[in-house]
């Protein structure tokens, strides 16, 4: 088969970072590609370079034989490429019907068609079973959605390449079923596709080849059917990697957090939480498995000061915190991993030790009088990235500047280190390669020794199986199921997690 | 004469041919239309009539009176005019600083021997032209629009209702300020609901905002009377008249004291007596029998027989003298 | 009972016609730069440049043509706040306050250049002159209030569905806003960020052009140096009143509009409150009608006021 | 370590470059003016010396542009202190109004006494005065939401016309005695005093001075700077960490209006001695610029109003000796704001071709 896509002795330089170093790819007519490779070896940007977004400082693409150069992603839409990106690239006040068609409107006289369009999008994802509300609000409706919606995007504008950049980072093991349905029916109409992820078992399952990067070089081409996935690791990482952390044994002991009935809108003003009732005790990993949009966000809001509640009781270590404020949350105990570290967990134009005292402002030793020690806080600073293993070249240096894995390791050693009594975290191994997935379980397993409460809330249902003493299953703000460790298999969840027993 | 001065020659410049003489605007510039171009004109006069060279710093604001006065004078101006009521502040200081200039102050009192305080009796010019506007009206209702609330904008607004009142016991006088002397727009929305109230001349003292009430005046056909210059050439058909106020002549003659060394700090007062107050008559829009009546009153004010209100508490005592 | 039948005379509803309109063409204007993520906070400046120029125009060559050099004025001014803050990516409010700043003084410069012995206040020129709305003008009311204005009054009004229309029924709205929420996404798209801003940003200019115009000549028929004082910043305030959207801008500016004209009547009207006190009516209501309306933050444009940077 | 605080504190890799490319946009700058001067018939140089030795070739020259540098400091501290929490407070106008109303008020109504405490007094009823006006907007917006642009554009017109109100001829502040409409002059005791000799300067631009390395320290070394910082630049991060959104963005416009106040104030107590309307010149609004060149750090806040105060007072001997009116001098500011505004962004492209965040902004 002959190579629909070339990509030769690429080079891409950020100020500091050389992000590809001289990467040569070839991607056949058809095939299901896999790119791997830890955070920030520069996957994304060898792909978005490929779809005309960045500019390649050397290099040369071909694209079905022929040397092209893009001006921007235009041209590359323009050659049949069509690119999912690893954060979703929508408008969320936007209706979905406006951004699938955003850039290939069509129009009647001035005005835009949006019937016509509207026929167009209801036939293709009725061809690929996507099922899509065309006029909500993106900002309203699941990621799982966003998901199917980009995908959309890609189908309307007749992509024959299609680059897939960690799409399944936060879908659901259903949602994450039905993307590999519609990757398969792709394949088959002759499209070829690229797909990025840190999940090694996708890859075996789905993809025709692999291509490690590490660190922006070109480590290994090689055919799916001929590697393993424990291989796939140690290429990826340069090391070998546990996929099953320890589950230490630990007493669980006094009740530390405990809710009953409690009841709170979401953003949009309607019901989220319905009378859901939960406790965790110390040194208890307590997992909440749903499928997203069930309530969790809005849970650990309320767990951790963000938002109010209407009715109910939550209690701290027997403390009373209903409707306290988040600084009367950190200060009762709580430690929390927010679920979005871009927006909750990280200030991004603040430097690395900015970050980690956010929170610790006012104790000490940082805060002297009116004044901040930042002497002290660097030191501190440097510090927990040398025992967190965060990669920087420094603590001066921006967050925003970070690969997305270390940010989140800098977010969870800043949590951890309030030593809390309770620790809610939330989604903590978003977009985490393997070697950094572990590295977070072993710091939560570290907390449950020490005998932390933890709530782990995760999209992630494997995270959820290995890592809870208990598992309870939200869902439409309510707790539908409960299980211990080891009592249930994954599709029992799962069909909790859809609405339970009777479905 | 463009020789950096040092900053303790606050006395006359080195040996200048002409004298010159100067003056600071206010915040308005050049290009008001009003006083600040009348007493740029008294020094262009004076140029002419005694050879003097003139000289002018405009002022963007407040806080640059102090300096443009000070750099004037240390720059050897023999005379340093400020101009406007707001300016006198500055002047006092710069008086003080430099004893050895002479300066002018226009609106207001400045007591040094070294300043001469420019003072027009506008309450006598507006007398006349309430007069005029009562006489003429037709509807017995007149207007009044000020720029800001001022003790000057009310001195011309107490000399026009009494003279209003004088020609006419019953007529109505609608009084409104626009808060600003710079926005036209505002002034013709001021003016609007006055003509619609039935008012058929309305008196302007409001710099550019005047401007869109004798717009107003334009587009309803009505009468408008101007301020401080004649303004007929504005609208011909409906600038009635304007009350005149000659800042040049005030000026011209405070060079003329500097000239022939006979200045004298002080208050110099004009008003219709001095030829530096009157009204215009350009355009004919005033029937010759008003123009009659007004000439008798400026008669009586210039022989004391009738004293123009200059305040609210002035207009209060006041009562139209009977003829 | 006299005194109310005068406050609320027809009149007043006309006023309030006039005096929101140049307010409103700035909050258009405002609409249309801060949709694409552009903070215009210059329209005021460029309003008094688009005055001028009217009025320039309008001396040589008529009013319409006058008309037509303001409204490119301001269009041009855009062009700047466009090449300033998309192209070299300086602060937004930096390169607007720039243009403010010379607003005030490059009509000053020009005036005597072009006018002998004119300073501040240029000769008076041709206008364009109000009209009659046939049919319309003969209804009772209805026609005293809007069946004879000026114009561009018409022009503005019309101006708010168009732009609403333009901003959300559009091919280029749709872009124009995408790249105002989520410039990256659509940029993802093929679409040209930069383009679309300097449409967005020009487009802003060139009303706040005519709102200025409209001042010089057609409300007036001079142009003088602060005359639009404060009615940019106002439009600005206005916009963001009505959610950055073009008609509860509307809404925003004849409240506005309607606050002033009724204090002008009831000055007139000899209602016994000092001038200044009257004269603050208009935007103490503004911050009333604010509390009152407002549940909950207005959201801007998500990308408004920062630069876009290309790959 | 020492090595290290001065490099991080005064001369990191980011203000130098900025500086360097501040200082070449002021040289663009002038380029451009060069020409429109020789346009206009003036002779350039010439009238760019007259600028510099007005600004600086007199006692009383220098004197000027540090008393007109003063408010411009105070007003760039406040803009920038709001703009730090996020906030764009362009009520600063209104803000320094009422301060000056207030301080122009204990001014005149106490009488003679220790001068060191009126003018503390009067002082701090401007920064209350000033501090309410910011308060006010930060209020509504943490209450009900009110967008903080609008309010302080309607609360800026509201001060001018309180203060235009108050020395009307039926206004209570209206010194009754003179035909000016102002205030009555305050006593002696609360005049803030001259520091050079046939100069106005006061102490004000120490004080100022003072504030800004205050301002400097609260921003950048102080727990509550910290938290306006966090709440300003990602809110929602700073409110995960126990930072309430809501008071920091009344306290920080309370602050700001305060600086303004404290502006107002010292204008009053400083160079007019009385209270009239519109006694600043759009010092509020100037004040957006000055903060904004000056990266909103206090200590480039210093450095570009000097630069403001420069073309101020420069500007005066640039009229008197070659006729370059005061229209030319906006102008010529509007260039150097357009220059400096464009060469800074340039050199931070030059040097970080690409630095964006996830929806590709950099702020
Ligand atoms: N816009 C940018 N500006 C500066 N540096 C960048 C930018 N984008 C990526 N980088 C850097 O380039 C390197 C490669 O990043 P890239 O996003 O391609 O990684 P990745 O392989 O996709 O990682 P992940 O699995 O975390 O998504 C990282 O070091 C990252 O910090
Ligand atoms: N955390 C800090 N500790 C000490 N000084 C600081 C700190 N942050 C900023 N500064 C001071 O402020 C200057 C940084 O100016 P700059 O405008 O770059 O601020 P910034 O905090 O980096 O924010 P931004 O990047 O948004 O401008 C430094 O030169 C230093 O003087
Ligand atoms: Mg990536
Ligand atoms: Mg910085």
């Amino acid at each position: 088969m002959a190579a629909i896509v070339k990509m030769q002795n690429i080079v891409k330089r950020f100020p500091g970072v050389l992000a590809n170093d001289d990467i040569s790819i070839e991607v056949e007519e058809g095939e299901i590609l896999c790119l791997l490779g830890e955070n920030g070896a520069g996957k994304s940007t060898l792909m978005n370079i490929l779809y005309g977004l960045y500019h390649y400082d050397k290099g040369e693409i071909f694209i079905k034989g022929e040397k092209t150069t893009f001006s921007g992603p235009g041209d590359a839409i323009d050659k049949g490429i069509g690119m999912v990106h690893q954060h979703f690239m929508l408008v969320p006040v936007f209706t979905v019907l406006e951004n699938l068609i955003l850039g290939s409107e069509k129009v009647k006289g001035l005005s835009l068609d949006l019937n016509s369009s509207k026929k167009e999008l209801e036939a293709i994802s009725d061809k690929y079973g996507l099922e899509i509300q065309l006029d909500a609000q993106v900002s309203d409706i699941s990621v799982g959605m966003q998901q199917r919606v980009e995908i959309l995007k890609l189908l309307y504008r007749g992509a024959d390449i299609m680059i897939f950049d960690e799409p399944t980072a936060i879908l659901t093991p259903q949602e994450i079923e039905e993307l590999y349905k519609v990757m398969q029916s792709l394949r088959l109409l002759g499209k070829t596709i690229i797909f990025i992820t840190h999940k090694l078992k996708e890859v075996k399952e789905i993809s025709d080849r692999v291509i490690v990067l590490r660190d922006g070089k070109l480590i290994e081409t090689i055919d799916t059917e001929s590697t393993s996935i424990r291989e796939l690791a140690r290429m990826m990482v340069g090391r070998e990697v546990l996929f099953r952390t320890e589950k230490p044994e630990v007493e669980t002991g006094r009740e530390i957090l405990n809710v009953k009935n409690i009841s709170a809108l979401n953003k949009r003003g309607l019901p989220a939480l319905k009378g859901l009732s939960l406790n965790v005790h110390e040194g208890e990993i307590v997992g909440i498995a749903g499928v997203d949009g069930n309530g969790q966000t809005e849970l650990v809001e309320v767990l951790t000061g963000l938002r109010k509640i209407s009715s109910g009781i939550i209690t701290i270590d027997g403390k009373d915190m209903v409707n306290k404020s988040s600084g009367q949350f950190l200060d009762a105990g709580t430690a929390h991993i927010p679920e979005d570290r871009l927006l909750r967990g990280l200030i991004l134009d603040f430097p690395i030790y900015e970050n980690l005292l956010l929170g610790f402002e006012d104790k000490a030793p940082f805060a002297k009088g009116l004044f901040l020690d930042f002497n002290k806080v660097r030191s501190w600073a440097e510090e927990l990235v040398k025992n967190f293993n965060i990669k920087t070249p420094g603590v001066n240096v921006n967050a925003g500047t970070m690969s997305g894995g270390n940010q989140q390791k800098a977010v969870l050693a800043r949590e951890f280190q309030r030593n809390p009594k309770v620790l809610i975290a939330s989604q903590p191994t978003r977009g985490l390669d393997v070697g950094a997935i572990e590295f977070v379980h072993e710091r939560i397993m570290d907390a449950k020794k020490e005998h932390k409460a933890i709530l782990l809330v995760s999209l992630e249902l494997s995270e959820i199986m290995n890592l809870s003493d208990r598992i309870l299953v939200i869902y439409e703000g309510e707790i539908v199921a409960e299980f211990n460790y080891g009592e249930v298999t994954e599709t029992e969840i799962g069909l909790m997690m859809a609405g339970g027993e009777d479905k | 004469n463009k020789s950096v001065p040092e900053e303790a020659a606050a006395a006359p410049a080195p040996v200048a041919e002409k004298l010159v003489m100067a003056m600071v605007t206010n915040q308005s510039g050049l290009g008001d239309q009003s006083f600040n171009d009348a007493a740029w004109e008294g020094l262009g006069q004076a140029e002419i009539k005694y050879g003097i060279e003139r000289k002018v710093l405009e002022s963007r604001e407040q806080a640059q009176y102090v300096p443009n006065l000070s750099t004037l004078a240390e720059q050897g101006a023999s005379l340093v005019v400020g101009v406007g009521f707001m300016i006198k502040d500055a002047v006092a200081e710069a008086a003080e600083m430099y004893p050895d200039t002479y300066f002018g102050m226009v609106d207001g009192s400045v007591d040094q021997p070294n300043v001469a305080s420019i003072h027009f009796r506008e309450n006598e010019g507006a007398f006349l032209v309430g007069a005029i506007a009562a006489k003429v009206s037709k509807t017995g209702t007149i207007g009044f629009v000020g720029g800001m609330s001022t003790p000057v904008t009310n001195r011309f607004e107490a000399g026009y209702r009494a003279g209003a009142m004088t020609a006419n016991p019953d007529i109505e006088v609608l009084i409104s300020y626009a808060g600003t002397f710079a926005d036209a727009a505002k002034g013709e929305e001021m003016a609007n609901p006055q003509y619609d109230q039935g008012a058929d001349v309305i008196f302007q003292v409001a710099g550019q905002t005047g401007l869109g009430v004798i717009n107003a005046a334009k587009k309803k056909g009505l009468y408008v009377i101007g301020v401080d210059r004649d303004q007929n050439y504005l609208a011909p058909e409906n600038v009635l008249s304007s009350m005149i106020k000659r800042v040049d002549i005030a000026v011209l003659n405070a060079v003329g004291m500097v000239v022939d060394g006979t200045f004298k700090g002080g208050d110099y007062f004009y008003g219709i007596k001095e030829g530096a107050i009157d009204f215009a008559t350009s355009g004919d829009l005033i029937p010759a029998d008003v123009i009659e009546y007004a000439n008798m009153l400026k008669g009586k004010i210039v022989a004391g027989d009738i004293t123009a209100p200059a305040t609210y508490e002035e207009l209060e005592k006041f009562s139209p003298p009977t003829m | 009972m006299e005194l109310l039948i005068k406050l609320f005379s027809i009149t007043v509803f006309a006023s309030t016609l006039r005096i929101a309109t140049p307010v409103i063409l700035a909050s258009l204007g405002g609409c249309m730069s801060e949709r694409s993520g552009v903070i215009n906070i210059g329209l005021e400046g460029m309003m008094l440049m688009g005055a001028f120029s009217a009025v320039v125009g309008s001396w040589f060559f008529g009013a319409w043509t006058g008309l037509l050099l303001g409204v490119l004025t301001g269009g041009l001014m855009g062009l700047l706040h466009a090449f300033m803050s998309v192209t070299l990516k300086a602060n937004q409010i930096i390169s607007a306050t720039a243009i403010n700043i010379m607003a005030v003084g490059l009509p000053n410069i020009l005036i005597p250049v072009i006018w002998e012995n004119h300073y501040g206040i240029s000769p008076t020129v041709p206008v364009i002159a109000d009209i009659n709305l046939p049919l319309i003008s003969s209804i009772p009311i209805i026609g005293d209030i809007i069946g004879h204005q000026n114009p561009i009054v018409y022009i503005a009004l019309l101006l708010v569905p168009l732009i609403s229309f333009l901003l959300f029924k559009t091919k280029l709205g749709l872009r124009i806003r995408a790249v105002g929420e989520h410039p990256l996404a659509a940029d993802t798209l093929g679409i040209n960020v930069y383009r679309m801003r300097y449409i967005a940003v020009t487009i802003s200019g060139l009303l706040a052009g005519l709102g200025g115009a409209f001042l010089s000549i057609a409300y007036q028929s001079q142009f003088s140096s602060a005359m639009t004082a404060g009615r940019g910043f106002i439009g600005l305030a206005a916009m963001i009143f009505g959610r950055w959207s073009p008609k509860g801008a509307l809404l925003a500016c004849l409240l506005f509009g309607f606050a002033d004209a009724f204090q002008a009547s009831a000055q007139s009207a000899g209602v016994p409150i000092p001038p200044e006190i009257m004269l603050s009516f208009p935007y103490v209501l503004t911050l009333v009608a604010l509390v009152g309306l407002f549940g909950k933050i207005a959201l801007s444009p998500a990308a408004n006021g920062k630069p876009y940077y290309k790959g | 370590m020492k090595k290290n605080f001065l490099y991080s504190t005064f001369i990191d890799n980011d203000s130098v470059f900025a500086f360097i490319k501040a200082i070449l946009g002021v040289f663009f700058a002038f380029f451009v003016v060069y020409f429109i001067l020789l346009a206009t018939g003036y002779k350039p140089l010439p009238v760019f010396a007259a600028l510099f030795k007005g600004a600086f070739g007199s006692r009383r020259g220098f004197g000027e542009t540090l008393l007109s540098t003063t408010p411009l400091l105070l007003g760039g501290l406040g803009f920038a202190v709001a703009y730090r929490c996020g906030l764009f407070n362009i009520g600063l106008e209104g803000q320094i109004t009422m301060g000056g109303i207030a301080a122009a008020f204990f001014g005149f109504i106490i009488p003679e006494i220790n001068p060191v405490i009126h003018v503390f007094i009067c002082i701090i009823a401007g920064i209350v005065a000033g501090g309410i006006w910011g308060f006010i907007p930060g209020y509504l917006k943490a209450k009900f939401g009110v967008h903080e642009v609008i309010s302080v554009i309607m609360l800026n017109h509201i001060a001018f016309k309180i203060a235009a109100y108050l020395v009307s001829m039926q206004g209570p502040m209206k010194d009754k005695l003179d035909d000016m409409p102002a205030s009555p002059f305050i006593s002696d005791s609360a005049k803030i005093i001259r520091i050079m000799d046939r100069t106005r300067l006061h102490w004000g631009i120490f004080l100022a001075v003072g504030v800004a390395v205050l301002i400097w320290l609260l921003l950048f070394r102080m727990r509550l700077g910290y938290k306006i910082r966090a709440v300003g630049k990602n809110p929602f991060a700073a409110e995960a960490s126990g930072i309430s959104i809501k008071k920091h963005i009344v306290l920080t416009l309370a602050i700001s209006g305060a600086l303004g106040g404290l502006a107002g104030a010292v204008e009053i107590l400083g160079v007019h001695y009385r209270l009239f309307a519109a006694f600043s010149p759009g010092y509020g609004f100037d004040a957006i610029a000055v903060a904004l060149l000056g990266m909103v750090n206090p200590l480039g806040i210093i450095a570009s109003a000097f630069l403001f105060g420069i073309l101020r007072s420069g500007s005066v001997f640039m009229q008197a000796m070659y006729g370059v009116n005061k229209d030319m001098v906006s102008v010529i500011t509007a260039i150097i704001v357009l220059f400096m505004g464009m060469s800074v962004p340039i050199g931070i492209m030059l040097k970080n071709r690409i630095k964006r965040n996830s929806n590709g902004t950099v702020d």
